[in-house]
């Protein structure tokens, strides 16, 4: 039955949360896949629609590099799951040929939390912008950072929201002159890299577009953490916010920092300390600790509650609350 | 306080006793108690003996921890006293709150003299800050207010299961809770509030012992969105709130109904509009969960009788959703919630359901597909492999068959009309629910949720004094059963009767419902908004005085 | 792309020209152009030499900035075309989707042949990647689908605005927009979303100016809060949305009903449920509208039928909530947000209004005085001081006449009816509409909001023909206004003309309302859900088919 | 007229925003008060109903403490409004005997800022609990810190939901046993002081109920921060969370610290290890620095705008537009 499935999974992965990230990624297909003797899906399996981007959206890069992601771990169809808010950013399931969920703005992480949580034999990643994430989305992202919710996280951010037509976003730097500021924004910008930290994820990363290696990385990393691991990418909006991160893209001019070799991604003062950088800072793994994932202490609760039923069915567990009833 | 008399209805009672409220107070005149009322653990254990066998002992459960071998000689009554008072006061307000609110329902209960009581209380309490008797008062009403059943009930439910074992006996919060789990739901999300903060902390407590999961959100919307990606992820999943948080899943209910994914959503019903009166029965959130969503959204709407109906409601409710991909709501009430009632023991291994997604690869799949029979399409989970290597997405855009985005003026008309036309098949296959009483006559009491005890109870009355009146309950509320205009035709009179208020227009909320669908003059509302639960002398009252007014009107 | 013939009614324009999409193009066969499409500044000023004298320059608002002084001589029609075609298919998809969306642009505005130029562009784009026409199939809906007007409207609009210099031209966002400003609104909050942005963009651009603010929030609920804060602190204000973020508002608004808070919330209506079609037409949001609320929760919900409309709509809105103490909600819609009307300039001098506090010290008040006439009380801000030394408080709880928590059943009866009451008071003082056409007939057409345009129309045409038609715009939604039933006796037909959906049982949402209502099978309706504003002819169809068959059923 | 008056005492804020705390506290009535004749309000002008709270509960003393507050400061009932949002301590209007508001759950500071930006002439305070603050209301928490809105928030912290009869609280810790969590809380808490100080609010303070003294200071010193201050109060459940802050309480045994001499307020990596410290941690004001207000930046864009329709009329600024729509 798949609920027994799910539950052995489940405790393997309450178990494994110490683990090497490489075996704790909590992905069985990718170890004991019965699958082995498939080809492993190329780009072309992948793809779906062709993107409605603009020409240049900083998006198409991000998806390639999930195509990429996918390949190179060889995981199939079955086995991902893509999920997403609402807007420009957001349309990325249409363009995954895999199970997709394109859900409301600013909820994508509780739902799929309830993937992650009834669905360890699932990769759950989940893409948006900065205005899903940071606004609307602002306290779901808190809330699954402290319960540590096993799945991953890309946050496009383009400093703008750009599917309903260049309003200012959380991120926006003060000045930044959009429909709802035309003067230039005056309110202080959220810094996406000290909430999360605050909040408690446990893998917090920060690239960009225009560092295709870097991205991947990245991601790779994120997918191998066993925890909620988010990363802020950079990615820009040609329509609305046309050069708005040059200054971290060497091509234009601008530098590209990597998270500094002697940083300790343990040290959340240290990681703290990163994120108060003025733009544009650094990228890379800024923190990265382990903490038992909600997903697992779910199922320690689990294995602890049925205990006691051992070998019974749910009838004659649910039988025993009736007896008492009577 | 003082003396007073019971009303003799009450078989086996003392004729009087004194109420003498306080902490593990004995409320008897004798020295053996009938009832024993019991705040504290001490209480409960020193002053058990003191109560005679088959008696009543009331305690704060919020406090005490029922000895569960006593079950057989007491009837032990468990109500959260504490938990009740605060939540209706904000704060116990020195013990005295408790007391008094202990006082409310020991008042409903034995049926005492309310505005009686009342006077009581404002001499009691009359002192120099009034704010102090509003805060007694507020209390008793809680109490009052707080539809625990009557005690004769309570007391008749308890003996004739005695007799026979095969009765169980629980609330409808109990029941609801554990309909789901018989239903085979295995994980829920939601957020606390009154009254229906029980069933998310039973299913928290229970779904582990089945292998599943209860998540306390951050919000309610945070609640019904991690039931639908549960759901989304292959097995029917469950949220609920009562009052505010009922609203709050609005924007999320639409999207299960734009994406066609199955979930239940659990409505206890209270006194409304906004924070209202948490803590009283009222029956005023038809109307959102009908008509509560932007854009033409149908979903189902299903409202259990009594506590044993919640009980099979749950499990019907969890069938629908899997089979017609489509969020259901079920309108329970704080009268059901909380009431106390005992029902034939369901066969538990036949009713259990294993509905554990089926990964079975398939050929191909359509998620929205146009060609199903009836519109009726079943979502397939992710973790499913598809041989055509064609992946659906499910989405709140309007989409085509492969849930794909489209603005085409022909998808939109035939996706609209798919997801009516899938409840209008469903309507087709409900049951046309049986007529109480003769199915021809001069009155008709319509009723629906926790108001079919009431009612039917004022039919027999009514008919024992030789008047023509029968009943008819709908449970399914949206999409409302075919055939009723058949029942309809056979009555003079139909009243609507219905604890909301009677609107802009004269009518209550199903009221509208039927009035609109039926257009016919005849179909008029009994509403009440004291958030009480129906007296039936109330019912038969009203009826007979739009009868009248009705025939002049006529 | 190809050649194509002008319905000859355009009067002035070429009978043949040449449409070729494509930045800067101009639409011309001849040397001088009538219609120039810019879609950037660099295109816009160099080309607007070859248009024609009181020839059409459609821009793209989102890259160029008109030149003013060119007001005089061209037709001026901005169009948010980069972002409108991001909005509907999330980005522009190579500048393909840009033209594409300008193409069915110019189709709506032309009348061209849509299926025919689908054909077309399925020619074009119908490459092995399928997604890609459907892409382009998409923006090309989204364009047809913005509901611009007809140019030929536009024309003579605009014409006769020349000869009288006493017509101003904008469109339906921006006329309820300053109608807010001249209703004295200086405070609003509001959260970003297709097609209920413009408004927020201009309040948050000239409020300053009048030394208000407004405040996009991090989301709907905080939008409305804040406005709920705003209008506590004094002065009426303003919140919107559209979709989703309509949904998100109900809580908030049900505590301004309970509160009896004044506040103003716009529903800039698009397709739906869920996110739906964002750049389509719809008024599916009727039900939540007025039924969208826990508990019995009534409010004030207005329509506004053309451009005019909405500027007077804002100005009643505000003095509604003003004086019943009550949320009053805007029904308009994607077709009238967008549409470019003129009309007669409005005396600014005559209707802008001071409605800033009064803080003159009082000797006592109630806010929720149950002795208040039909049940209306006023708020009193924060800052009046108040003799006797007893300051009110604003609350979602039930309540007495202080505000202060109370569950006495009798409170909350009287607290309930209180809030009915006073829009019954309302509803009485409404103005009962006017019929379009004689008074009495065979057939009513009942409409709402923006179809008002196309309903007399066809009136006019129906009687043209001999046919006897009349129609009933009703832009109080709820309350109705009273009267209605006499209206409805001189007619043998009333359908009801919706851009919605006929719903489970055959009727759309006001249809639905007026049957509850009037309990006359002789109402049903005209509903539609393909996005698109109704033509003229299919509304005359439809009405001639029902006709028949409801002969057949009567 | 009223309007023409708030926007210049906006103005006013605006150019004192970076004045001493006395002067810029925006109350003109301390200041200016033309009713200074008028004899100070004492608690019996103030009290309004006899609180509903339980024997014992820590809310009592907070309400003490605002009335000890509006008596010292000689505050006017005209010029304070009290809101709150849904919780046992959320209550609080009822008991205040002045304007004040019962909003919805987690709602109470959007509700707020729509009095502050419209009403500079009125001291606004929010009070609420944990639940309202942390869970439901959290991202609303976030978004005016950032924005900085000139009002004082009093957190009622007893680490439980206390109206709704003991469920877990995103403040409870790790192992509290609630209703939710029969076997004990399993997920990560959120840390109060980090959110907010990540968040960008300009003044953040921790103070217990169990001393007065104190917690009348840092009432004080946030209704003098010109900006949005925040106060963490721990304030008990004696209901369902009994003795919970007994470490903090020198009469239980516990040690209350103070926050150190030395610790420089404006350092945000000092206040932010302030934060980190294990409970009992330190009470005091962790971090103040001006940043201008929402208010403020609101003020100088209408200054700004009105410039040039200096001496016009509403209907004749509005006539302007409506003549180029001709
Ligand atoms: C409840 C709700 N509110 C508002 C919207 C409108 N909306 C769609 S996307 C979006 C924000 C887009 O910005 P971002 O999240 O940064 O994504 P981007 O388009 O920049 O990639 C908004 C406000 C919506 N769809 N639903
Ligand atoms: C939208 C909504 N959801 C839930 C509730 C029920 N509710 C009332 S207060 C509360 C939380 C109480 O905890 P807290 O905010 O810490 O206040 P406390 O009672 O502990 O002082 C909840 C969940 C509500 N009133 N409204
Ligand atoms: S609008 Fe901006 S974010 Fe959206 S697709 Fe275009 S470039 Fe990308
Ligand atoms: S329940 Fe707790 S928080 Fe509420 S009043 Fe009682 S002690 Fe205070
Ligand atoms: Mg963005
Ligand atoms: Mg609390």
């Amino acid at each position: 039955m798949l609920r027994r499935r799910i539950d052995e999974t489940r405790f393997v992965m309450s178990s494994t949360t110490t683990e090497t990230p490489g075996r704790s990624n909590g992905n069985p297909s990718v170890a004991q896949s019965p699958d082995g003797g498939r080809k492993p899906l190329t780009k072309k399996d992948i793809a779906a629609d062709h993107p409605t981007w603009c020409p240049g959206c900083g998006d198409f890069s991000v998806l390639a590099l999930y195509f990429k992601l996918i390949e190179k771990r060889r995981i199939w169809h079955e086995k991902i799951t893509t999920v997403a808010g609402i807007g420009c950013s957001s349309r990325f399931p249409y363009f995954v040929q895999g199970h997709g969920a394109h859900y409301i703005h600013g909820r994508a992480l509780p739902f799929a939390t309830g993937i992650s949580l009834t669905r360890p034999d699932l990769h759950v990643f989940v893409f948006g912008g900065d205005g899903d994430a940071f606004s609307i989305g602002g306290n779901h992202l808190n809330h699954t950072a402290r319960k540590n919710l096993k799945m991953t996280y890309v946050i496009m951010d383009n400093w703008v929201y750009g599917l309903t037509k260049k309003q200012t976003s959380p991120t926006s730097p003060i000045g930044f002159k959009s429909k709802t500021d035309i003067w230039g924004s005056v309110d202080h910008p959220i810094n996406p890299m000290k909430q999360l930290i605050s909040a408690g994820a446990t893998f917090v990363a920060r690239t960009t577009h225009t560092n295709p290696n870097h991205v991947l990385q990245m991601m790779e990393a994120a997918m191998d953490h066993d925890g909620f691991s988010v990363i802020e990418c950079l990615s820009e909006c040609v329509e609305f916010y046309d050069g708005a991160f040059d200054a971290s893209n060497p091509r234009k001019g601008g530098t590209f920092n990597p998270v500094p070799e002697d940083h300790d991604v343990t040290d959340e003062f240290a990681a703290y300390k990163l994120a108060a950088e003025p733009f544009p800072g650094y990228f890379g793994v800024f923190y990265k600790i382990d903490r038992p994932t909600k997903n697992a202490n779910e199922a320690k609760i689990n294995t602890q509650s049925r205990e006691k039923f051992k070998g019974l069915k749910d009838w004659q567990i649910l039988q025993k609350n009736f007896d008492r009833m009577k | 306080m003082t003396f007073m008399t019971i009303p003799s209805t009450i078989s086996g009672g003392p004729s009087v006793f004194q109420v003498r409220i306080g902490s593990g107070e004995v409320l008897s005149a004798g020295d053996e108690a009938d009832v024993l009322l019991a705040f504290y653990q001490h209480s409960y254990e020193n002053h058990l003996a003191a109560l005679k066998r088959g008696g009543i002992v009331v305690y704060d459960s919020d406090h005490v921890e029922p000895n569960q071998d006593c079950e057989k000689d007491y009837h032990q009554i468990g109500v959260p006293i504490s938990g009740l008072t605060i939540e209706a006061i904000g704060g116990t307000a020195r013990d005295k709150g408790k007391n008094i609110f202990a006082l409310g329902l020991v008042a409903k209960m034995f049926d005492l003299d309310a505005p009686k009581l009342e006077k009581l209380i404002a001499e009691r309490f009359g002192g120099k800050d009034e704010s102090v008797l509003q805060n007694a008062l507020n209390a008793f009403h809680a109490g009052y207010g707080h539809a625990l059943g009557n005690v004769i009930e309570t007391f008749q439910f308890v003996e004739s299961q005695k007799r026979s074992g095969h009765q169980v006996v629980m609330s409808g919060n109990e029941a609801l809770a554990y309909g789901l789990i018989a239903a085979g739901v295995r994980f829920g999300a939601g957020y606390p509030i009154t009254p229906w903060s029980d069933i998310m902390e039973l299913l928290r407590r229970e779904l582990p012992k089945y292998g599943g999961t209860f998540v306390q959100t951050e919000d309610e919307i945070a609640a019904i969105s991690m039931a639908l990606g549960a759901s989304y992820a292959g097995r029917v999943s469950v949220t609920g709130s009562s009052g505010p948080g009922i609203s709050l899943k609005t924007e999320a209910i639409g999207w299960g109904v734009m994406a066609e994914m199955p979930v239940v959503i659990i409505d206890v019903q209270r006194g409304g509009p906004s924070t209202g009166m948490p803590t009283n029965v009222e029956q005023s959130d038809l109307n959102i969960a009908v008509h509560g969503g932007h854009g033409d959204s149908p979903r189902v709407v299903l409202a259990p009788a009594n506590v044993e109906d919640c009980f099979l409601t749950a499990i019907e409710a969890v069938n629908i959703a899997r089979q017609y991909s489509v969020p259901v709501i079920i309108l329970s009430d704080q009268a059901i919630a909380t009431r106390i009632e005992a029902f034939e023991e369901p066969d538990l291994e036949k009713l259990c359901q294993d509905i554990s997604p089926d990964f079975t690869p398939v050929a191909e799949h359509k998620p929205y597909d146009l060609g199903a029979s009836g519109g009726v399409t079943r979502h397939l989970p992710p973790g499913t492999r598809i041989g055509s290597g064609k992946y659906p997405v499910v989405t709140g855009l309007e989409h085509d068959e492969m849930g794909h985005p489209s603005g085409a003026p022909k998808v939109h008309e035939q996706m609209v009309a798919k997801r009516r036309k899938k409840l209008q098949k469903l309507a087709a296959e409900l049951p046309v629910p049986a007529v109480y009483g003769p199915p021809e006559g001069n009155v008709l009491l319509v009723g629906w949720g926790s108001t079919q005890g009431p009612l039917r109870e004022a039919v027999d009355r009514a008919r024992g004094a030789g008047d023509s009146v029968s009943a008819l309950h709908i449970k399914h509320i949206s999409p409302l059963p075919n055939g009723l205009e058949d029942i309809f035709a056979g009555f003079n009179h139909i009243f609507v009767v219905e604890m909301n208020d009677e609107g802009l227009y004269g009518y209550g909320q199903l009221g509208g419902l039927l009035r609109a669908r039926f257009c016919d003059p005849k179909i008029r509302g009994i509403t009440k908004t004291d958030g009480l639960t129906f007296k039936v002398k109330e019912i038969m009252e009203r009826a007979r005085n739009n009868v009248a007014s009705g025939m002049r009107r006529l």
